[in-house]
């Protein structure tokens, strides 16, 4: 039998006492040891392997320490033997430690080959644009643009091509896998498979930047149905203005999903209500930053929009082209903006369109609303406008 | 061997030396080089820990928002950078400069004036990377500084033009330190001191001078890239152009991994002194000790990609580097082995410096432990840029380097001021930051396991992090605790510490043979060695317990009643360094070529009357 | 590396008098120079060889020349022949780990074909 | 005599005693040489890093025609001219050893004769790096312009800049020979800078395979 199902056994074996070490971890959200994918598994299997060995260790050497702690305190008159070392002590600890780490060689390096072998041909292929900084998402197989939010279906292997935009980042969800950095002029890949629906964390592990904390994401891991729903529904254009189209895929999708934690929109979309708290960003507002609590009208707001500066940077279907900026056909649909800083809702909507500057750290979107009396910008009717008209494009 | 020993008179309090600021400005004293160093690094230390509590506080609960961002960013990566080129480097130069010569019977490093010269550049250079903060623009891009977040288009300000051109200065003083103390240590050993023969202090301080010089040209060409780069517009990191960002990893990190041992080596030599010492046995092991530092440098030239596990180097080389790793456990295993066996069956007393000396022992151990679970690429791919990581390099770092410094410090203080540090506060000062030290870094292998990103300056609610950044905070605010009891009892005991002779411990070494604090000239007659621990040899087989009372006062002749010829004090190698630094300032300021100039022509003069002129008096 | 000085402490230290009387003379200098003179000929003139540049014997031909050439300066101009056994370690040990250094980082860039 | 050379030696030197019988300044000067190894190393490998990696011409061997650049440019590379220069720092070389003996001697006609042969020859190659840079900016290719640009210019750059600060301490030797001469017990110190010229001197037989000669 092959050292890695050894180590699984041994793992397995293990696992009870691992609930002591979990405990540490409860009500952890992103913790490592919860794997969710088969990757998430064998790193994980092997990095249990690598704590008991190194919990054994530490006892060892430590108890080791403290016995001769006590042992041989200071004793009047007593001179110890002046012993310069022992060839044969000194050879068993030199071999005792070369043949551990020589069985931790190999399971690792059976890991190594095994995590990164091309990738099952028929996978679904995501391509992952890191920005300064949110993240952007592509199906190149549909044609689908997004960003911040990731769907993904479960049991499907899921193949990542990551890049850069600009500076290094790094692709990190603690429960489905990773780490893997975006590299400016690099394309790097790396693959796993979901195997349960649920909403996770995403987060950007190398640093990169002013707001290099702000660089989140969320995945949404949902069954295939539900999955095929949201790219037909991503695939349609903006469903604002357009007779809300409600496809028969995403009345399947809507029963489907019934199971998964989130409960899923007509468009198969994860909607807002009772996700899982640790996706509902908490980020507090500028305290000096307030907008007036007006209701907004969508359709002034989509008029606007098109004459507004917005369209030089965003893109949305058969309005505007702008790539600078993530992608808004859907933006309406999102749980949350600013690259899931905060919650996708009017009021912090109006309140990032305003000034953005002022939510988030060095970001790239200039304030759009008067900053004072004086200053030029949108005042708030025109803000809740076109938030009105963003939170519209479902 | 009684001419190992000066004349046998000893002085109470400094021996004479003269004061002034002139004084220390022309000094080429080891001694006095090496007090310098001293404190500065100790004045660097307050600071890089400052920087250190307001990051903790910072993160002390979710969103927290005590500074702004930007400013974050700029914390962490001055500690960082504070705390590896500017505390622990320099405070290792301390022992070096310091204990070296007296370690090998030697009156002074091999070029004086050189010595002092590094001690200049590098005041210069922490001086001005630290100026940055008065123009609100402090190295903000991490301590390694990956590119192209670092080149023009992603870093416009001069922040990271101050960390390069600080970075460049601090290295110059290094190589200069390192080809001093390696022709030191080789060419003047006292008459009988073979290699083998040499303290053990002095050969992790050797295999640390190879480490320095082979090491820094790397990062200086890689620094010198990015410079270039940034004033001149070449292309090494442009992205634009076809560069690649892993340039400047490899290059980084081929610096980065011996840079580790650099800072970890000489904290285990001092160890290596304290433990025998107190615990009344040599060393256990001794040239095991010896071959497994030298093995430790060698591999570590070829295990630097394992920083990079998560760029996506391929299987092969994840494999190879991965191994290598595992090899460098090997040694690094036996070295903690054999102080074990130096303590086992030996006959301990629980001064400070052995509690430190221990606590090295214990912490590195940990540190030593998660570093092999890193060695594991897919094991490091879950690990690597999250807080896990950032818990195993402060037990490296903290638990190791750190720990062993304060046991040297504390084993040292009365060679360096003729006076014993008072224990109960050195007591205190060890139990708090044993604890504080704990419990800021051990939470921290959970936030790693539970998912938090390293170098995050704010995180959100409902991630499972609250409880464990809680209790990291708390620790941190007991480690200051600790630090300011430390620099009480550093000056209290300066007056008020009981006078301590020359070998209050009952050490081994040529060291302890002469009075406390040394006369300019170490040795009155050079000693002749004719084994490891002289001191032992000649004393009676019981070594002294207890400090011993201080001998009657008694004047210790100058260096011209014993005719022993001294270096002339000379400026030269301060104006140098201040040419020197003037230059970089030309090219920071908009390449201001007057100053540049001005600068570089200052330090070619000095360069050329400091080597024209003969270090002593002709005779 | 370090552990190759314990040898140079086994020598016996010879005075720099003693060395002066190695240092190799006129006679040999010459040579060496000639042997140099005529080896850069052979490379520039393999240079020009279109039908020798193509094949893959030109890179290795090229590095074994210009390897002698270094190996001749050092030995006889840097007198490391003659010279005591600590030069050699001082300048062998880390002109070796820098070499694999730089072979590693050709490989780790794909330069040397160990992944695409 | 060893101690004789050490107390006169005109250089920063502290022992009476040595361990070793060896001269301080000339340990500390292999211990430089070492530590320049990795110095040209990390050079050498960035230029054959980027070899072949740059965008835009002009390239060292390869011609570069549009579109990839604007106007045909012809490799950049003149073999003979290097080769030449190559053949003068050789010769440098043959010069210092000359000088080193010279003085060893104790023959001050010649010691002075070679040490000037020796900056004259260092400088001349000096000369041609002057010229080959000038005309490769004629030709288009600056520092700036793209990745072999940069590291080829850096590379040889530096190498330059030791040949220079190679130069500057021959003639200080030259200029102690002619005003107080130089005695054998300053053979050590022409030793030392003898080493360092000769260090230069391979540096450039790699540099001169490496970059000039390999496609």
């Amino acid at each position: 039998m092959t050292a890695t199902v050894r180590v699984r056994r041994f793992v397995r074996f293990l696992r009870a006492p691992m609930l002591a070490f979990a405990l540490a971890a409860c009500g952890a959200p992103n913790a490592i040891w919860n794997a969710h994918s088969e990757f998430g598994h064998q790193v994980d299997d092997l990095t249990r392997f690598l704590i008991y060995l190194g919990a054994g260790v530490f006892v060892f050497v430590e108890g080791l320490l403290l016995v001769a702690l006590v042992r041989f305190r200071a004793k009047e008159g007593v001179e110890p033997v002046q012993t310069h070392g022992n060839t044969t002590l000194e050879v068993t600890w030199t071999a005792i430690p070369a043949i551990i780490l020589a069985c931790i060689a190999v399971p690792t390096v059976k890991t190594i080959f095994k995590t990164q072998a091309k990738a099952d041909p028929n996978a679904l292929q995501v391509e992952v644009i890191g920005h300064q900084w949110w993240w952007e998402f592509r199906y190149p197989q549909y044609g689908v643009t997004t960003a911040s939010e990731l769907y993904l279906p479960v049991g499907r292997t899921v193949n990542f091509a990551l890049k850069s935009a600009d500076v290094l980042h790094s692709f990190w969800i603690p429960q489905l896998g990773g780490k893997r950095d975006l590299i400016s002029n690099h394309t790097n890949y790396i693959w796993f498979t979901p195997d349960s629906a649920s909403a996770w964390n995403g987060f950007c592990a190398e640093f990169c930047g002013a707001s290099h904390s702000n660089m989140r994401f969320r995945v949404f891991t949902v069954t295939p149905a539900q999955f095929e729903a949201y790219l037909a529904h991503e695939k349609s254009g903006p469903a604002f203005g357009a007779p809300s189209a409600a496809p028969s895929p995403s009345d399947t999708a809507k029963a489907a999903t019934a199971a998964t934690t989130a409960q899923s929109g007509p468009t198969g979309t994860v909607s807002r209500e009772n996700l899982p708290r640790w996706v509902v960003p908490a980020t507090p507002t500028p305290a000096n930053l307030t907008v007036a609590n007006v209701p907004g009208d969508a359709t002034r707001g989509a008029t606007l929009f098109k004459t507004a500066p917005c369209i030089a940077c965003h893109t949305i279907q058969g309005v505007s082209a702008g790539v600078i900026g993530p992608n808004l056909t859907h933006v309406g649909s999102r749980t949350t903006i600013a690259g899931s800083l905060y919650p996708n809702d009017m009021q912090h909507l109006m309140l990032w369109i305003k000034n953005a500057p002022a939510m988030k750290a060095g970001v790239i979107m200039p304030a759009m609303g008067k900053t004072s009396p004086q200053s030029a910008g949108y005042d708030d009717q025109q803000i809740a406008d076109l938030a009105a008209y963003l939170s519209a494009l479902k | 061997m009684a001419t190992t020993v000066a004349a046998p008179r000893h002085a109470v309090g400094p021996a004479r030396y003269e004061s002034g600021i002139w004084s220390w400005l022309a000094t080429t004293d080891h001694k006095r080089i090496g007090q310098l160093y001293l404190y500065t690094a100790l004045a660097w230390f307050l600071i890089g820990g400052f920087e250190a509590e307001i990051i903790r506080t910072q993160l002390y609960g979710p969103n927290g928002r005590l500074v702004s961002f930007e400013t974050y960013n700029q914390l962490f990566t001055m500690h960082g950078t504070t705390m590896i080129f500017m505390v622990v480097m320099p405070l290792s130069a301390a022992f070096f400069n310091y204990l070296i010569p007296l370690q090998i019977g030697a009156r002074d490093v091999a070029f004086p004036r050189l010595n002092a010269f590094s001690y200049w550049v590098f005041l210069a250079g922490s001086l001005f990377m630290n100026v940055s903060w008065l123009f609100r623009a402090a190295p903000d891009a991490g301590w390694f500084g990956y590119a192209p977040l670092t080149t023009p288009p992603y870093a416009p300000g001069p922040n990271i033009d101050f960390w390069l051109i600080g970075l460049q200065i601090l290295g110059l003083s290094s190589l200069a330190a390192g080809f001093n103390f390696l022709t030191t240590i080789i060419n003047l050993r006292a008459p009988g001191m073979n290699l083998m023969r040499m303290p053990i202090f002095t050969w992790m301080s050797f295999v640390t001078q190879f480490l320095l010089v082979l090491a820094f040209p790397i990062i200086t060409v890689a620094v010198t890239f990015l410079m270039f780069d940034r004033f001149f517009g070449t292309n090494f990191y442009e992205v634009a152009a076809g560069a690649d960002p892993l340039l400047w990893q490899h290059l980084f990190w081929l610096f980065g991994h011996p840079e580790v041992y650099i800072l970890i080596l000489p904290a285990f030599g001092l160890v290596s002194e304290v433990l025998p010492v107190f615990s009344r046995k040599p060393l256990f092991g001794y040239p095991v000790m010896v071959y497994s530092g030298i093995l430790i440098a060698f591999l570590g030239f070829g295990v630097w990609a394992h920083h990079m596990f998560a760029v996506g180097m391929g299987p092969i080389a994840d494999s190879i580097f991965s191994i290598t790793t595992m090899l460098i456990g090997i040694p690094t295993g036996v070295k903690i082995f054999n102080w074990l066996g130096t303590m086992w069956g030996g006959s301990l007393r629980f001064t400070t410096a052995m509690k430190f000396g221990i606590a090295l022992v214990g912490l590195f151990t940990i540190g030593g432990i998660s570093g092999v679970m890193h060695s594991s690429p897919p094991s490091d791919l879950q690990q690597t840029d999250s807080y896990f990581i950032v818990a195993h390099f402060h037990y490296v770092l903290f638990g190791g380097s750190l720990m062993g410094l304060f046991a040297g410090l504390y084993f040292f203080y009365p060679k360096i001021t003729g006076r014993l540090m008072d224990e109960r506060l050195g007591s205190w000062h060890f139990w708090l930051t044993f604890i504080g030290m704990n419990l800021t870094f051990f939470p921290m292998h959970f936030l790693g396991l539970d998912g938090m990103p390293r170098r995050i300056a704010s995180y959100d609610a409902n991630q499972g992090w609250d409880m464990n950044n809680h209790i990291a905070t708390i620790g941190a605010y007991i480690l200051g605790a600790a630090t300011l009891i430390f620099f009480y009892n550093w000056f209290r005991s300066m007056r008020r510490g009981p006078v301590a002779g020359n070998d209050p411990w009952g050490a081994a070494t040529l060291e302890w043979t002469i009075s406390s604090p040394p006369p300019v000239y170490n040795f009155a007659t050079v000693p002749t060695v004719t084994s490891r621990y002289p001191l032992w040899d000649m004393k009676s087989a019981q070594p002294a317990a207890a400090p011993r009372p201080a001998q009657p006062a008694g004047r210790v002749p100058t260096a011209e009643e014993l005719g022993i010829p001294m270096p002339t004090p000379t400026v030269k190698p301060f104006v140098a360094a201040l040419g020197l630094t003037i230059a970089f300032t030309g090219l920071i300021s908009h390449k201001n070529l007057p100053i540049l100039f001005l600068g570089a022509a200052t330090f070619v003069a000095t360069l050329y009357s400091w080597l024209l002129t003969p270090l002593e008096p002709e005779h | 590396m370090a552990a190759d000085h314990s040898s140079s402490d086994a020598h016996t230290a010879p005075t720099p008098h003693a060395h002066e009387e190695h240092h190799p003379d006129w006679g040999t200098y010459k040579w060496v120079a000639l042997i140099l003179t005529v080896i850069t000929v052979g490379e520039v003139w393999i240079y020009y060889l279109p039908n020798f540049t193509s094949t893959r014997f030109f890179v290795p031909t090229l590095l074994t020349l210009s390897a002698v050439k270094f190996a001749i300066v050092v030995m006889f101009y840097m007198h490391l022949k003659y010279d005591a056994k600590l030069f050699r370690a001082l300048f062998t040990g880390p002109l070796t780990i820098a070499i694999i250094a730089v072979i590693s980082l050709l490989f780790l860039f794909g330069h040397l074909a160990i992944r695409a | 005599m060893a101690s004789a050379a050490l107390a006169h030696s005109h250089a920063p030197e502290h022992a009476h005693y040595t361990s070793t019988g060896l001269n301080s300044n000339k340990i500390a000067i292999w211990a430089f040489i070492g530590s320049e190894c990795f110095f040209f190393a990390s050079l050498i490998s960035t230029y054959l890093i980027y070899k072949g990696r740059s965008i835009v011409g002009p390239f060292p061997h390869e011609a570069c025609n549009p579109p990839v650049c604007a106007t045909a440019l012809k490799p950049i590379l003149n073999i003979p001219v290097t080769s030449t220069s190559t053949f003068v720092l050789l010769m440098s070389s043959l010069a210092m050893v000359l000088a080193h003996s010279a003085v060893v001697r104790g023959d001050r006609k010649y010691s002075k004769i070679w040490l000037a042969m020796t900056a004259l020859l260092g400088s001349t190659f000096l000369g041609f790096q002057a010229y080959e840079f000038t005309s490769f900016v004629h030709e288009g290719l600056k520092i700036t312009t793209n990745l072999f640009g940069s590291s080829f210019f850096v590379l040889t750059g530096f190498h330059g800049a030791h040949v220079t600060a190679g130069v500057l301490w021959l003639m200080t030797l030259l200029f102690i020979d002619i005003r107080r001469g130089l005695a054998p017990r300053d053979a050590i110190n022409v030793d030392c800078c003898a080493l360092y010229w000769h260090f230069v001197d391979v540096v450039w037989i790699a540099i001169f395979t490496l970059v000039y000669l390999i496609k």
